[in-house]
């Protein structure tokens, strides 16, 4: 799009963003990390000092234009500025996942054939060494801790602190090289390249031009007003398409501060010192937290619970109403005053959300009562729909229009239209530029006029003009007797329910609905703890009949709610079992992000599977499992099955006569 | 004499320089009660030096005399190379001499970070009077030992404490923080008396691996006490074995594991 | 014939040490119950005051608490207007003394046991206060005099004989003679006490080592409760001495801070300590203030105690007969 | 509840180690300050200021002086009315100069006498005097420790009243025994003797309140603080890691006494005007500050503070009750309150060894939780 290119014809490149930055927000603060006790601070001037010392460093050691420099490392100001600097040295930075394991990341760092490695601390080091034997590219090692480090052989391995020093030494030398390199930066020239955790096969990796990334963060930025002043936690994955445009695209656009974590473990305490204003997280982390909450409510002095209760049902009917802006009593305006006063204004202040302006969440459906919770507290949490290709946003909930059901109206500058057989398409500068050594899948998913295939199936609301998302394209398939079968839609319709984790359900080419369900042990436990039922282990506490009965009852709720839409009332679930060990990416079951694999998974418990459909009541097996440490073990266990009672509708009536 | 040995090399890399303090012919009593008799041995620079031995041989009384908290009827300790006068172990502590015990003498009343502090004291130099008025001098000296402080918290993994009173602390953290309160005074000589006394497989493991990183990242000497015959073994690049009050060892991990008194007197073969 | 001064100084010598004798009474108090539970008993002065008091309260039939009921209601009642027997008056404040002691193990000890001395020393602190007001509300706080038929006056005995030795006549009160005696009998008496008797036993049993008492099956609450019971009467035979000397009034209660110094001088622990001790503080203060007195413009036995006790320490942290304090790390 | 912390976190270590980290109680803290210098002084009036605010604040400088030495290094000390008194006498003589005798050419003694000294520098210097006093009887607490050091500085209590009862030089030769303050100014205005204003006295005791708080907070957050509470926690080990006990101690006692010498003088210029030292200055005072102390937390200036208000409102509100509404004479309220405080310093050692300080602490932890109950 010319005219946008245009109007920040001198924008075109992030380290272009970063000199503006250095200059129009000198003072302000670009970087921190809780470290040392404290949150050790960068201002934007000090960031660009920083990043150019490394640039420098990275010339100095090699690096050359279209160079790709591996990323591995969990969220740390050093590891970002490392990426922008990649990018001025005219390298292309590639953020992995840094609990991938050793046979993923080998694939991706042959894939992308990275000359240079960023690791984070010896343990990203070791595994680092472990592939180098493989992978004959890889040239040097960069590590960030120098933690236990002193012992490794040297000649191929730098500190990120002496890259620095050198680069700061160098700068006579190199200064003009690596302006030259800067300058030839534009709006084509490749931003980052991600990989995604496809959700089958292996890997692909996403090439994002600084066009992609800077539109997108421009254009999103100013839908939600942010501005310089705003804070945002950084602790979701680095290799994550998310947050880079967060930590990086929106950041040097609008010029916020980016606030890293001290460990995973403080990442709560954290959250809370910062009270970001900008937040971003999966449905997951809210689920969780509110689980949490309610948990920790259950112990609460008399007056405590009564003032949560009772001030909670005043905010879930007025809360979201205030947050939308539409007319309220002022009786309920008083009251929910008082709330938030007792009850919400503390809680907020406790998770650490008093700030939050805008906060997102997506990747999958979130449950209505988790998402009004969170909105009736006064916290303005909304939907997006996106995608790495997009460089995330397709669409996204505009300010007053927020619905648990649906994920908004088109982002600005992206155009959507939905294909014969219900598939998402959408066309935007956001647009990936083409799958890394991979032009047939490029081929395949972005057509020649630039749109580009979602892979979900969804349709756009009458009326309102909000998508609506019901499944994977790929996973929308028939039941035998052709009735439309989307198991997502189902499964997150079961996992809005506390107890329950996960949920598979199967169905695909047969005659009904079944499923595998995954407790969720803190809910669960915590249930059992106070109906003081004893139990040794999960499977033990998976099989008990109490929990069987409430799980049946919450899929027999589902199914009476799915049998409303007749276009999906097929999906019912007959039977389910309750698997006797947790999903996990580590067995391949889930993906990274946390999406069950199907296909997988009905592979790997093929034996119950049949047990579903051949109407045994319980059945016998052994599952391999891989335990923290790579350790690999067996379990076996007797899984009860349960059937579950479904609404008749027409369309059975017709099949049974 | 070996004692000038010049530095050499251990088979891990370490470097092992000459001798930093030699103990010569301690003998300490306690009224009638002979502790030590005529004990000599030396400690070099950079090097973890173990004294073992069951139970009542004189090895805390060995560390108090090098810390300075008994003096001994007679003997000699030198130390870099002069002989040490007579002590109050304040003074011990200020030529950089730092020490844990072995049931845990941590400042219960103040914070994990305080304590930690409380090592630094031997640095901290303002008066009173710039104390008193706080801004300018003394709140920068604070702030500078408060960076050396949250390294070694940093090192010994103890941030999540950082501002627990120790009192609330289990027992294998507390060892820890009184590590960090030892190391925080950046000592050239580390007395550790039964580091892992009471401590469980993982957190032995732990506070070995502790122990070694120290020696290894600061390069500082340390001399220590421990039951675990395994642990010391493990650790130790030269090992000292009394009993009752005597020598009757002194060397490397195998020499020592191969002498017949040392096996008789973990086997308690009778003594005559 | 002698030099008058020297003939002065044989006689504020005397006195001295009978003086000392009654320090050493109130001393062996401090020492029992500091033995037996690690105590130092501050209230034990006041304990000595609030038995004084009750004495006399019973003796001259007074209403307890007449002060608070009169303020209360308004009424005007003094006392029942009956006398009692000393004998029988003793015995009552004896009980009422045992009642305290085991009060104060119910209520306070029982609450503070593995506490810090210094903990424990302020909570008797607080403890004097209290009985302090306590006896005071129950009593009046309005000075009293105290005689249970004990002799009073110049010994003339003693008076005639040293003056047909020396020329010049010594005057001793027979009361201090008489206190002198009794609380000579005293101390031997407790000291049999708690080396013959199986309780006496058992008490030094738990002075040593509570662990090892209780596992040998000794009550510590009976042992307790003996103790305060013993402190109560030592403070009765006190309060009887001083009161008869001096009348009954808060100032009593003051010779408690007297026994302090003592104690530190003999040591918390020992009672041989607490008699040398009591005995050498008397004399020297006595005689301090004979000869320095005057000069520093005299009442020196406000402090001397102290400043003494103070000087010694400095020089023997753990008193004469105390053990000598190893310290481990 | 009212505690809104997120956003708020500190990026230096000053920020991080300052005195209320935490901005709601700063807000607070500054409240405070606004009422007690702007507000109070235009509603103070004789009765509120020679009821309560007076002893309240002088008392309060006088318990951080003491929980300085028992609740920060440990060293229980019951020579806090001796010392009071020092500094009283030598804030006395220094107001009203002092005379040096010297021997004149024909051998004969010359008085000489220094003017006088402005009252401000007065009791400033009258409380470093008291600090000298103090580490004198502070030298035996190297080898005397615990009560046996507590009953120790009983000898300095009686000596010190004995002292200033006996001495004519320190009280002027006056015949009655008494020193009485005559009137001083400042900056011009009068704070001591018969006529002065009810805020002019208070602001000026304030002043020294607030100026003791500020240097005992200082103290107590650095090395020297954390000396103490070593010597304090575990004196073997501190002495191990290198505090050298002589001088920890001693610089606690000699602190210690200057706030108890700046409160004596305060006490005696400012709030009583006239003394005999036996009365004001008794072994009753040293007990009334060592109470305070431990009913309002040791190791605690808030406590301080606390403990001061609690005893100084205590009696007076008995003495409202009993004596004012319900008409009993005084002396029975006096022995009611003698039950009452001496039963609180019990129940506190029992239920809160830590006093109206930790119960403070803990609501405050509750309120931060809100509405979560842990």
């Amino acid at each position: 799009m010319p005219d946008t290119t245009s109007q920040t014809a001198d924008l075109t490149s992030i380290p272009a963003l970063l000199a503006r930055n250095a200059v129009r927000y000198a003072d302000r603060p670009a970087y921190r990390e809780k470290e040392f006790g404290i949150w050790q601070t960068w201002t934007w001037a000090d960031a660009a000092k920083e990043i150019r010392a490394i640039a420098l460093g990275l010339v100095n050691l090699g690096v050359k234009r279209g160079d790709y420099i591996a990323v591995i490392g969990r969220n740390r100001p050093a590891h970002y500025m490392a990426m922008v600097a990649a990018q001025m040295a005219g390298a292309i930075p590639v953020p992995l996942y840094q609990d991938a394991v050793a046979e993923e990341m080998t694939y991706v760092l042959d894939h992308c054939g990275a000359r240079f490695v960023l690791c984070g601390d010896q343990e990203q080091v070791d595994k680092v060494i472990e592939v180098r034997a493989s992978v004959a590219h890889i040239e040097h090692v960069i590590y960030n801790d120098k933690r236990g480090m002193r012992k490794y052989d040297h000649s191929h391995m730098n500190a990120l602190e002496d890259i620095k020093a050198e680069g700061r030494a160098a700068e006579q030398r190199l200064a003009a090289e690596l302006d030259a390199r800067i300058a030839e930066l534009g709006y084509d020239n490749t931003c980052v390249m991600l990989y995604t955790s496809g959700t089958t096969g292996r890997p692909k990796g996403v090439v994002l031009s600084n066009r992609n990334i800077i539109e997108a963060s421009k254009s999103s930025s100013e839908f939600d007003h942010l501005r310089e002043s705003d804070e945002v936690l950084a602790y979701l994955p680095m290799a994550w398409v998310g947050d880079f445009i967060f930590s990086i695209g929106q950041a040097y656009w609008t010029g916020f501060c980016v606030n890293c974590p001290e460990s995973p473990e403080t990442m709560m305490t954290d959250l809370r010192e910062i009270g970001p204003t900008y937040y971003f997280a999966p449905p997951r982390v809210f689920e969780t937290q509110l689980t949490n909450v309610m948990i920790r409510m259950e112990d609460a002095g008399r007056l405590k619970k009564w003032l949560f209760d009772t001030f909670m049902d005043v905010a879930r009917k007025v809360g979201p109403r205030l947050l939308d802006a539409k007319p309220v009593g002022a009786m309920d305006r008083f009251k929910y005053w008082l709330g938030n006063i007792f009850v919400y204004g503390p809680l907020k202040n406790t998770l650490g959300f008093s700030r939050v302006r805008v906060g997102y969440t997506a990747g999958e459906a979130i449950g209505p009562e988790i998402f009004d919770f969170y909105r009736s507290l006064g916290i303005n949490l909304k939907q997006l729909y996106g995608q790495t290709e997009a460089s995330v946003f397709v669409t996204a909930q505009p300010d007053g229009e927020v619905r648990a059901d649906t994920v908004g109206v088109p982002s600005p500058g992206v155009e959507i239209r939905i294909d014969e057989n219900g598939e998402v398409h959408y066309r935007s500068p956001g647009a990936f530029v083409e799958y890394y050594k991979n032009p047939e899948s490029t081929a395949s998913t972005k057509d020649s006029e630039g749109w580009v295939a979602t892979g979900d199936a969804g349709f756009i609301e009458e009326g309102t003009g909000h998508l609506r998302i019901i499944d994977r394209a790929k996973d929308v398939a028939k039941l035998s007797d052709g009735r439309m079968f989307a198991p997502k839609y189902v499964e997150n319709k079961l996992k809005f329910y506390p107890n329950i984790l996960e949920a598979v359900v199967f169905g695909a080419g047969r005659d009904r609905c079944c499923a595998f369900v995954n407790i969720d042990l803190t809910a669960v436990g915590n249930w059992a703890e106070r109906n003081n039922i004893a139990y040794a282990s999960y499977q033990e506490l998976a099989q008990h009949p109490e929990v069987l009965n409430t799980v049946q009852g919450h899929i027999e709720e589902v199914n009476r709610s799915v049998a409303e839409d007749p276009m999906l009332s097929g999906c019912q679930i007959h039977r389910f079992m309750i698997l006797h060990k947790e999903l996990d990416a580590d067995d391949g079951e889930l993906t990274r992000t946390g999406k069950v694999r199907r296909a997988v998974i009905g592979e790997k418990f093929k034996d119950l599977v049949d047990a579903l459909y051949d109407g045994s009541n319980e059945i016998y097996t052994e599952t391999e499992v891989t335990y923290e440490d790579g350790r690999k073990g067996k379990i076996t266990a007797t899984l009860m099955i349960r059937d579950a009672a479904v609404v008749p509708v027409a369309g059975q009536k017709m099949a049974a006569e | 004499m070996k004692d000038t040995v010049e530095s050499f090399q251990t088979p891990d890399g370490r470097t092992i320089g000459g001798v930093m303090m030699e103990m010569k012919h301690i003998t300490l009593r306690f009224g009638g009660v002979v502790a030590i008799k005529d004990i000599s041995f030396d400690i070099r620079e950079g090097e973890i030096r173990a004294i073992i031995g069951p139970n009542g041989a004189g090895k805390s009384s060995m560390l108090n005399v090098i810390s300075g908290f008994y003096h001994p009827q007679e003997g000699e300790v030198w130390f870099h190379g002069s002989r040490r006068p007579s002590m109050k172990p304040f003074q011990v502590a200020r030529q950089g001499i730092a020490r844990t015990f072995q049931n845990i003498a941590l400042f219960e009343g103040m914070s994990v970070l305080d304590n930690v502090m409380t090592g630094r004291l031997t640095q901290m130099k303002t008066g009173m009077m710039a104390q008193a008025i706080w801004w300018g001098k003394a709140e920068k000296e604070e702030t500078e030992n408060r960076e050396k402080v949250e390294k070694v918290i940093d090192f010994l993994e103890i941030q999540h404490i950082r501002k627990t009173p120790v009192g609330r602390l289990p027992y294998g953290l507390k060892k820890r923080v009184e590590l960090a309160r030892a190391l925080a005074a950046e000592p050239k000589l580390l007395l550790l008396d039964e580091p892992m006394a009471g401590m469980n497989v993982e957190e032995k493991e732990d506070m070995s691996r502790f122990i070694l990183d120290v020696n290894d990242e600061f390069g500082t000497t340390i001399a220590l006490i421990e039951h675990d015959m395994g642990v010391v073994m493990d650790l130790s690049d030269r090992v000292v074995v009394m009993d009752y009050g005597k020598k009757i060892g002194d060397g490397s991990p195998d020499e020592v594991r191969n002498n017949q008194d040392v096996i008789d007197a973990y086997l308690g073969v009778a003594h005559d | 014939m002698m030099p008058d001064q020297l003939l002065f100084a044989m006689e504020v010598t005397l006195n001295g040490l009978m003086a000392g004798v009654l320090y050493a009474l109130v001393a062996l108090g401090f020492v029992l119950i500091f033995k037996a539970s690690g105590i130092f008993n501050y209230a034990q002065g006041v304990m000595a005051l609030f038995a004084a008091l009750t004495l006399v309260g019973i003796m001259d039939g007074q209403v307890p608490f007449s002060h608070l009921i009169n303020a209360m209601f308004g009424t005007d009642i003094h006392d029942f207007g009956w006398h009692v027997p000393a004998v029988l008056a003793i015995a009552l404040t004896m009980v009422l003394m045992v009642g305290f002691a085991w009060l104060v193990n119910r209520l306070v000890l029982r609450h503070l046991v593995n506490q810090e001395p210094i903990i424990l020393f302020m909570a008797t602190i607080g403890l004097a206060y209290f009985l302090e007001g306590f006896g005071d509300i129950m009593w009046g706080s309005d000075i009293k005099k105290l005689d249970v038929g004990l002799p009073q006056g110049l010994n003339a005995f003693i008076d005639d004989t040293t003056y047909g030795w020396f020329g010049y006549g010594f005057f001793i009160d027979n009361l201090d003679i008489v206190a002198t005696v009794i609380a000579a009998l005293l101390v031997t008496g407790l000291v049999l006490f708690s080396q013959y008797t199986k309780q006496g036993r058992a008490l030094r049993a738990v002075a040593d080592d509570h662990q090892a008492a209780l596992s040998v099956g000794i009550s510590l609450n009976f042992i307790w409760v003996l103790v305060w019971s013993v402190a109560g009467f030592v403070a009765l035979v006190a309060g009887i001495m001083w009161g008869a000397k001096s009348g009954v009034q808060f100032s009593l209660s003051l010779i408690a801070l007297k026994a302090l110094p003592v104690l530190m001088l003999g040591g918390f622990t020992s009672i041989p300590g607490a008699i040398v001790g009591g005995l050498i503080i008397g004399v020297g203060e006595k005689l301090f203030e004979f000869i320095a007195g005057p000069a520093l413009g005299g009442a020196t036995e406000n402090w001397f105690a102290y400043v003494l006790a103070l000087l010694f320490l400095v020089f023997r942290p753990q008193g004469l007969f105390g053990e000598k304090i190893i310290e481990r790390v | 509840m009212f505690y809104r912390e997120a956003g708020d976190f500190s990026t230096t270590y000053p920020q991080d180690s300052q005195t209320f980290p935490i901005r709601f109680d700063r807000y607070r803290y500054y409240a405070v300050l606004v009422i007690a210098f702007a507000v109070v002084p235009f509603i103070i009036n004789d009765y509120w200021l020679n009821a309560i605010f007076l002893p309240f604040l002088i008392y309060s400088i006088a318990a951080i002086g003491l929980n300085i030495l028992v609740g920060y290094c440990g060293q229980v000390s019951l020579g806090t009315g001796g010392f009071m008194a020092v500094g009283a006498y030598s804030c006395y003589k220094f107001m009203t100069g002092v005379d040096i005798w010297l021997m004149g050419a024909d051998g004969q003694m010359i008085q000489y006498a220094l003017p006088p000294i402005n009252i401000f520098f007065s009791v400033i210097l009258a409380g470093l005097v008291t600090a000298a006093v103090g580490v004198l009887f502070g030298l035996p607490s190297l080898r005397i420790k615990g009560f046996y050091l507590a009953v120790a500085t009983l000898a300095a209590q009686f000596f010190l009243v004995w002292l200033f009862n006996k001495w004519e030089w320190a009280y002027n030769y006056s015949a009655s025994g008494q020193i009485n303050a005559p009137t001083r100014g400042f900056l011009g205005v009068d704070v001591t003797g018969p006529a002065t204003e009810a805020w002019a006295t208070y602001l000026f005791c304030l002043m020294f309140v607030i100026g003791s708080a500020v240097l005992a907070r200082n103290l107590t957050r650095g090395s020297v603080g954390r000396k103490w509470m070593a010597i304090r926690d575990m004196d073997i080990a501190a002495e191990i890691i290198g505090v050298n006990p002589l001088r920890a101690k001693l610089s606690a006692f000699a602190v210690s006494s200057f706030f108890v010498g700046v409160s004596g003088a305060l006490f005696f210029s400012v709030y009583l005007g006239a003394v005999e030292v036996g009365e004001a200055f008794g072994i009753q005072k040293s007990f009334l500050v060592l109470f305070m102390i431990i009913i309002g937390g040791l190791g605690s200036i808030f406590g301080s503070f606390a403990g001061a208000a609690f005893m100084v409102l205590l009696p007076v509100l008995l003495k409202n009750t009993l004596v004012g509404t319900l008409g009993w004479p005084t002396d029975l309220a006096a022995h009611i309150e003698f039950i009452i405080v001496g039963a609180l310093i019990v129940v506190f050692l029992i239920l809160e060894p830590h006093g109206l300080a930790q119960l403070w602490r803990v609501a405050k932890e509750k309120l931060r939780l809100w509405p979560f109950p842990y």
